[in-house]
């Protein structure tokens, strides 16, 4: 609690804001882990908060409260970039060092940007959906319409599908943010298109759990992001052949590690610190998990 | 006695049955197999749908009161959360985990008329709280991660010879028939109409309102859970955010069916009616091609057409 | 003197199957004062919501003035300067007395701003005139039914109106009331105004109006000179047969005011007893007892706080101190279900608010205290649906059947289900706040025997009533309240209405 | 005359004061200036609160007539896309786009009272409709993209030598000035009151209940289309998904602010102060470190104990 105003004076510890998109996707809790295990170790204090689902005007409200409060530092995993890159550029003007992850702002004058480009990402989908199809077949998206990341992943995939003209785009599904309604979108469309060559989920909700890949038949091929722990039981068990899992917990590690740097004075030589994006196959699935296990763990 | 074409329900029956037609007519294969309709995909609307039905039943019955309850849609996700808390976590057996999940939905229907009966507040406020507090619950509990109950659940399963699938739709058919009779040929369903009609006029005539209403919001919880462990279980999963504003859909659903929010009219079979009205647009729009940006136009515009052809179906049976 | 005045013509009205008015054509002169008289359901309050604009005629015309005429809303009425209260009283709970009264038609500056003065004034000049006890200030909801009556009359009062119709206003009104009323009343017509007057006290009718007209089953009957046509010819034209003998005194030769003999009827204790009741500021110290058998009839002015003294014995308010007992067992409700579980009902006043359900049918209105009392689970259509008959019946209530809706009666109807729904719990104390409001005289008749046979069977029955020929003709005594406290008791045989209204208005001064 | 405590909006206000203070004292700074009471943070709750206060505004008088607006969230959102789209993509003036945001109020607000007027929808399932279309109808303009206006707005923006952030609020407190005297002083405020405390005796007493509830339904459409400009330009971005689901915030803050569901009860005043409340929770909640998780139940338990504390101030008044 903070209502202790006779508190002895105490040598004064940095405080770092932590804004994910939301709090309730899964995978930014790790990343919470991560900010709070870097922050014990460098002995500094973390805030993590954010709007309760995705909204970008009240993620806006977070960041400015933090603003005037005048925390020590700021690390945003940014909903909307041009939405938010005056409040940054406010922030930086006012002597908060921001750095942003997971998703950036990158006209804005954050100081650093740690994680893989969302454009990126949605190419290697696209590349991988169409390695496995052998560059012809019909592809069907999810997505929710009005998240700028999930925009950015679906451009991406659909601009490295249209270099194989053998391949179709039949739909773009919007699940309206309700995972729920992704096992219902993803049985009628299974009804839909009985012979449909590959998914591609450009959020991670269909692999939250076996059900919603209940109806795929074995010869559609299923790519989605997300590696959390019931993503690989299903790539194990053959409903989902490629995973794009991002540095969950680094995105509260590094970011943290970074401001602490800065106000150190110690600023990145590069500004842009690509975390990579782990592809995760059949073949490459016990060293992602052995990797997952560590970091778990707490281990590097 | 009334004629067929009175009763309230078949009028939504009717909407319904010319809905699918459309959608059948709409959605006609140029060739093979017809995407709609098929008992698959009849067999997916009522499954989906039942998430909503099952609440909506005990949502009418608080609306008839001439309450509100916001709270189902925390409901839900709470219960998912605590039936997935119990089965994964402690390891419990599924149906011990479930009835630990109703415990969601008869406290939520406790509290809510603890107050609104003792404390007075207006259901609005009353279930808008008790829905920020059990939604936020579900978070502490989950720290916004979740419960995967696929993994333990059988694959495959089936309960007496069926599929599990089919289980959802049986356990709202079988409610709604429950609480259409407890409604219309019970005490306990008049003394609900009587307290929605007329308040004063209950509590003149020997009525326990407060009790009447307890047991209306208690009912409401209690089936809002049962939905909630219907959703762990088809979804295979216990999360925090799961049906996310529900509340609304459920209570659209409700009245659709017939009933009205200033209380004393509705029925519940009408309430299941109209969740499954809302089930097929959700499962035939995906259908249309392109549709993606159109939907939520084309749903606003159905619940408007509906609702108007409900009402001239109804005067011109009067 | 005849000027051309309003003119029905073949007016008819069907509501489903029920044929309400079946063209009815009569004449009222410029300026004159009518009566329009009937049996309950007769089409009176139908008639005059076609003048007021509301319901919209099958056929048929009106005219005004010899000019034709259509309204198709209340505004068009009003604004035809017929101003009009009805039957239901319809007021804005949420509002003040005054901004009641103006509803609508406010008192407005430029841009519709309102002057709250000048309409606080106008309120005030009218409740004075009516003397009501009330400040233009006072939320509606406060303000008692009998009041919010008064409150009805002075809002068709506050605008120049041509025509003033007034659909039964006098229900819950005691005669001194009334002649605040009638006086105001007779005051506008001395300006020239039209009344147009619904009653089913004929005395109240003879007061004030030159002529009336009496409908039968939507029928037109006849048009009736005051002067020449005795009270008598009226009811046989009501009914259209031999009218019931002068309402007789009906009282049974076993309960009379005589405590020794009633000490010898029922040896036991009272069938309720009453001592040092109080629920301030409405009533102090009251104390009383009745006797199985015995009807005691309960008098006092408007606001004497008769209603809720009634209320406080059926459990709907906490008294500040006193205890009552019943079959000399103490009780202590805390809600109208212990009272009903004690042997105790309720007729109350207001039949909108307390008594109907208008969702519900006929049927389950009927017997809805009587299976909450006995707790029921199962709805059992056959018994109920006997129940309801046997009420319908002993109560003569003018319906098609027993499935629809109370809005589908018309008022008096109204007030004989409500009456019926607590008779048919058989209680051991019946409590009547105004049972017979708006009953016409042959129904009150038969009313007033069924409570006397319920009493013979050794009912105590205790009745407020502001209709004091009613109160006389069927109280064995009669307990006078002013100002919240018991004023005195007279035996119901011997009284006059001269002896009643003394100790009911002393030391008030006449005003209340 | 009313003695000043009795007065309902000032128990709202009281509530708001007692919240002030009691984050002031738990956020008390061990050392430096205070992080919750400073000019800067007040503007910024002022700012935020101001996009709910004004719709909230709107959301009390179609509430006092009885009715329901669900669709101001989607209002909000529409507005800041076609006020975008016209300054950016057609590159009208900003004023000439706000205009045309408005419409987007003016049309929601038609099609409602057409709907419930005309046809006699209930007003829960005509703006439940509305709020699909209209919402529909940002993701068609926008293809779930978004325009931005910062980009050629002028940075660092004073409107008359004060910073753009003061606007909103500003707006805010004079519309609420401007709608608490229509509503208290002038006959179209009595109207309202008259229509929800008793509809059919606003009928026999001639008001014209349907002109009067369509002026009710427009004024809350322009409102909220007026919270959209405002999120428009002080936001800089119009996009479909904007204010998505705020319409239940908005409606909590009517009804927070005294506001009664059930009609012809309320206080525009109260309803923009039932806003401040919800904004100073929103503002000083993330100042907690720990409570991530716990804010949902902070603001439910919040909700109850506010309006329990009002009702307990009202009834002492009484
Ligand atoms: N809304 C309605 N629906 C159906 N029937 C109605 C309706 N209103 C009135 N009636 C019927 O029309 C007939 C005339 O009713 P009306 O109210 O005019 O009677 P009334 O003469 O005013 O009687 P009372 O003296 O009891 O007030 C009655 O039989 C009544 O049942
Ligand atoms: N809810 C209330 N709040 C405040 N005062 C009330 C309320 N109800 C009644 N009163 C007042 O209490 C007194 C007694 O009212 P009550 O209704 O019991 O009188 P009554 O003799 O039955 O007269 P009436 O003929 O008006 O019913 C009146 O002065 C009335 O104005
Ligand atoms: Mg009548
Ligand atoms: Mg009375």
């Amino acid at each position: 609690g903070g209502g202790t105003p006779d508190a002895p004076p105490a040598p004064k510890k940095l405080r770092f804001a932590l804004i994910p998109k939301s709090l309730d996707i899964p995978v930014f809790d790790y990343a919470r882990i991560g900010g709070e295990r870097a922050a014990a170790a460098l002995g500094v204090e973390v805030i993590y908060r954010g709007p309760d689902r995705a909204d970008e005007l009240r993620q806006k409200e977070v960041l400015e409260s933090f603003i005037t409060q005048k925390v020590d530092g700021i690390a945003i995993s940014v909903s909307n970039a041009s939405f938010l890159t005056p409040t940054i550029d406010r922030a930086v003007e006012a002597g908060i060092p921001v750095v942003t992850w997971d998703s950036d702002a990158p006209a804005s004058k954050r100081l650093a940007f740690y994680g893989v480009d969302d454009y990126k990402s949605g190419i290697v989908m696209g590349e991988e959906t169409a390695r496995m199809l052998n560059g012809k077949g019909t592809v069907a998206f999810i997505t929710s319409l009005g998240a700028n990341n999930l925009a950015r992943r679906l451009e991406g995939a659909r601009e490295a599908l249209a270099k194989h003209p053998g391949i179709t785009i039949l739909e773009t599904y919007d699940i309206k943010e309700d995972s729920v309604r992704t096992g219902e979108i993803i049985a009628t469309g299974t009804n839909r298109y009985p012979n449909l060559g590959a998914w591609i989920s450009v959020g991670g909700w269909p692999v939250f759990s076996a059900n919603a890949l209940a109806p795929v038949p074995p010869t559609t091929k299923f790519v989605s992001f997300d590696t959390v722990p019931s993503a690989i039981t299903l790539l194990r068990a053959g409903k989902v052949q490629v995973l794009l899992g991002q540095k969950y917990f680094g995105w509260g590690e590094e970011p943290i590690k970074l401001l602490h740097g800065i106000i150190n004075g110690r600023k990145p030589a590069n500004p842009i610190i690509d975390s990579g994006v782990d592809v995760v196959t059949a073949a490459t699935v016990d060293a992602y998990e052995a990797a997952w296990k560590v970091m778990v763990a707490g281990g590097k | 006695m009334k004629k067929v074409w009175q009763v309230r329900e078949v009028s939504t029956l009717m909407i319904l049955v010319l809905e699918v037609a459309f959608f059948t007519w709409y959605l006609w294969p140029s060739d093979g197999g017809h995407p709609f309709l098929n008992v698959g995909n009849a067999l997916l609307i009522l499954k989906y749908s039942s998430i909503y039905g099952i609440a909506a039943i005990g949502a009418a019955i608080v609306i008839i009161t001439g309450g509100i309850d916001l709270s189902s849609g925390a409901v839900i996700g709470l219960t998912s959360v605590v039936t997935g808390y119990f089965f994964v976590q402690a390891e419990w057996s599924l149906t011990a985990s479930a009835v630990m999940g109703l415990m969601v939905g008869l406290s939520a229907g406790l509290a809510s008329s603890w107050l609104i009966v003792g404390m007075r507040l207006p259901p609005f406020i009353a279930t808008l709280g008790v829905m920020g507090i059990w939604r936020g619950a579900g978070y502490i509990i989950t720290e916004a991660r979740f419960y995967d109950l696929s993994a333990k659940l059988p694959r495959n399963w089936t309960v007496a010879g069926v599929s599990i699938d089919w289980v959802p739709p049986l356990v709202m058919v079988t409610l709604a028939a429950i609480f259409q009779v407890l409604m219309k040929r019970f005490q306990w369903g008049r003394a609900i109409f009587a307290v929605g009609g007329n308040e004063t006029a209950a509590l003149f005539s020997g009525l326990r309102v407060g009790l009447v209403k307890t047991t209306a919001y208690v009912t409401a919880g209690l089936l809002a859970a049962i939905s909630g462990v219907v959703l762990a279980v088809v979804q295979g999963q216990g999360k925090a955010d799961l049906a996310n504003g529900y509340e609304l859909d459920i209570i659209a659903s409700a009245v659709v069916g017939g009933t009205s929010l200033t209380g004393g009219r509705g029925s519940v079979a009408g309430a299941v009616l109209g969740a499954l009205i809302f089930g097929v647009l959700r499962n035939a729009l995906p259908q249309i091609p392109g549709a993606t940006f159109y939907d939520r136009v084309i749903v606003g515009l159905a619940v408007i057409v509906i609702v108007v052809m409900d009402q001239v179906m109804v005067k011109r049976a009067s | 003197m005849t000027t051309a005045g309003l003119e029905f013509r073949d007016v008819a009205k069907a509501f489903g199957a029920v044929q309400a008015l079946r063209g009815v054509s009569f004449t009222i002169a410029a300026g004159d004062a009518h009566a329009c008289v009937g049996e309950n359901g007769a089409g009176k309050s139908t008639l005059l919501k076609i003048l007021a604009g509301i319901i919209r005629p099958d056929r048929g015309a009106l005219s005004w003035a010899g000019e034709r005429v259509h309204f198709s809303s209340p505004r068009e009425a009003l604004g035809h300067g017929i101003g009009m209260v009805y039957q239901e009283m319809l007021a804005f709970p949420n509002l003040s007395v005054t901004a009641n009264i103006f509803a609508g038609r406010e008192i407005t500056g430029p841009w519709g701003r309102l002057d709250e003065r000048a309409m606080r004034a106008r309120t005030q000049e009218l409740l004075t005139q009516l003397h009501v006890p009330v400040t233009p200030d006072t939320s509606m909801e406060r303000v008692s039914t009998a009041c919010a009556q008064l409150v009805q009359v002075a809002r068709a009062l506050a605008f120049d109106c041509r025509v003033l119709v007034l659909d039964e206003p006098t229900t819950s009104l005691t005669d001194a009331e009334v002649d605040h009323l009638f006086g105001v009343v007779g005051r506008l017509r001395q300006q020239g105004v039209t009344v147009l007057f619904v009653s089913h006290r004929l005395p109240e009718v003879y007061r004030l109006c030159d002529r009336i007209t009496v409908l039968r089953d939507g029928q037109f009957v006849g048009t009736f000179e005051r002067a020449t046509t005795p009270s008598d010819d009226i009811v046989r034209a009501m009914v259209g047969r031999e009218p019931p003998k002068r309402v007789p005194r009906v009282s049974s030769p076993v309960s009379t005011f005589a405590p020794a003999e009633l000490r010898r009827t029922s040896p036991s204790s009272p069938a309720l007893q009453v001592r040092g009741l109080s629920s301030r500021p409405a009533f102090e110290d009251v104390s009383f007892q009745v006797a199985p058998g015995e009807i005691v009839g309960m008098f006092g002015l408007v606001g004497s706080g008769r209603t809720e003294i009634l209320e406080t014995l059926f459990g709907l308010a906490v008294p500040d101190a006193g205890q009552v007992a019943v079959d000399g067992q103490a009780i202590h409700v805390r809600s109208a279900r212990d009272a009903a579980r004690a042997g105790l009902a309720l007729v109350p006043e207001n039949r909108q608010r307390q008594g109907l359900f208008f969702n519900l049918s006929l049927r389950h209105n009927l017997v809805l205290p009587l299976a909450a009392k006995q707790g029921v689970g199962v709805i059992r259509d056959a018994g109920e649906e006997a129940v309801a008959r046997a009420q319908v019946e002993s109560l003569a209530i003018k319906t098609p059947h027993l499935r629809v809706t109370p809005d589908a009666l018309s008022g008096g109807n109204q007030q004989k289900i409500v009456a019926g729904k607590w008779l048919a719990t058989t209680p051991k104390v019946l409590l009547l706040d105004e049972p017979t409001k708006g009953v016409d005289v042959g129904a009150k008749f038969e009313i007033h025997n069924l409570i006397r046979r319920q009493a013979d069977a050794g009912m105590a029955c205790l009745m407020v009533s502001s209709d004091l020929p009613e109160v006389l003709a069927l109280a064995d005594r009669i307990l006078v309240m002013r100002e919240g406290r018991l004023r005195g008791e007279l035996p119901g045989a011997g009284a006059t209405e001269e002896a009643v209204m003394r100790l009911a208005t002393q030391e008030a001064g006449g005003t209340a």
